[in-house]
């Protein structure tokens, strides 16, 4: 399955782009996807193993299983206010 | 009973959201602005960036307001959150409630500007008047709630 | 740091005492309108008129934002008071403190509202739909502290 | 001594005027004030016998020694906000 990783704020600096389409087995997790995502390069492997995460536009566990064309936002602290 | 929210990218006054509240049962109205200052952690700040996972914040923003409202009882709440660039004084927030009694209004108001720090997905890079600038620590991402998490 | 405090025969607006707090050190500004509503004990209410004694409101008043400011410690305080007809819908009072912090903001206007409510030289006689009118019960007199006690 | 007794509201409409001047002896409290206002008629004794009140412009006891051009201004409960 094909999921839609978003970055913000810092990670989006880390990564250098605000999003990446990853391909991953299915029944693979939140968790499963922002592994790989920091196995994809050193500046990558300096966003947290365990970020805030939201999927499809809610905040969602890093074991939430996902599903083809999810949105998966990786979310730094917020700081709004 | 009214509930408003909304992000914008265009300057933010107190009447955007007095505008969208209050009404002849009611009897007090309360606001809350949150401003750019000019120093933060001994550096002299020029201005705010803030950026927000959109789609998202409109929809955290909007739960926030209901909930607000939902704990008013009766009354009105309206709540915007900018994006962009905020020069120092500007407003980054503006929440307004109304409520036939004051206690009420002012809780609403505390309400969503505390659930916005912990829950609203949007980042500031605070720029500073040496020229560089910084993504500010936040709230610690806030436990996922049973009925927010995905299926 | 600065107060400002008056009692005004003139439509009163958020924007009159907004205009008057807040600063590039401030991040929080927080207001409180009192309006005057529809209903009150059952009966309809048509508008209000708000007596003062006049000098002496305006020192009370000046004393409690003063009081407001210094609970605050740094920031601004204004608080404004009608005399005269209020219409329905229309502002009574209205409060706003600045301050770097949000707690503090919303503490000073709570405070500025809780003594006027308590010491304000102020009557109100409320006039209802059907033509009759009626003065406002209101809060027990204040015990004069010694401090204030005329020699 | 001779004082002004300011009245507002309520207390105003009992009186059926907004100032009354008072020869007092000296010694005289503000609760002689009060009390010599009530003796005055039948209507003005329904002012309460221990009214709040402020002599010149501060709130004050009802056992304020008052001096001669003192103003007394009896409060009825207040009602701002």
């Amino acid at each position: 399955m094909r999921v839609n990783i978003l970055l913000f704020a810092h990670y989006r600096e880390l990564a250098g782009t605000d999003a990446v389409a990853l391909e991953l087995p299915d029944g693979a997790t939140a968790a499963d996807a922002v592994a790989r995502l920091r196995a994809a390069g050193a500046t990558l492997a300096r966003i947290p193993a365990a970020p805030a995460l939201a999927v499809n536009e809610a905040y969602a566990p890093l074991e939430t299983a996902l599903a083809d064309g999810d949105e998966v936002a990786l979310l730094p602290p917020v700081a709004g206010g | 009973m009214s509930v408003h929210s909304w992000l914008t990218d265009r300057p933010l006054e107190a009447a955007d959201v007095l505008a969208r509240v209050g009404g002849h049962e009611d009897g007090a109205v309360a606001l809350f602005l949150g401003t750019v200052r000019r120093s933060n952690a001994g550096r002299e700040v020029a201005g705010m960036r803030y950026d927000a996972y959109l789609p998202m914040a409109e929809r955290v923003l909007a739960a926030i307001a209901a909930e607000a409202l939902e704990r008013l009882g009766e009354g009105s709440v309206a709540a915007a959150h900018r994006v962009g660039e905020v020069q120092l004084g500007g407003a980054s927030v503006a929440i307004a409630a109304a409520s036939p009694h004051r206690e009420e209004a002012f809780a609403a108001c505390r309400y969503v500007i505390e659930e916005i720090k912990v829950r609203l997905p949007v980042w500031k890079l605070e720029r500073y008047t040496d020229g560089t600038q910084a993504w500010l620590g936040g709230a610690p991402p806030p436990a996922p709630e049973p009925a927010e998490a995905a299926s």
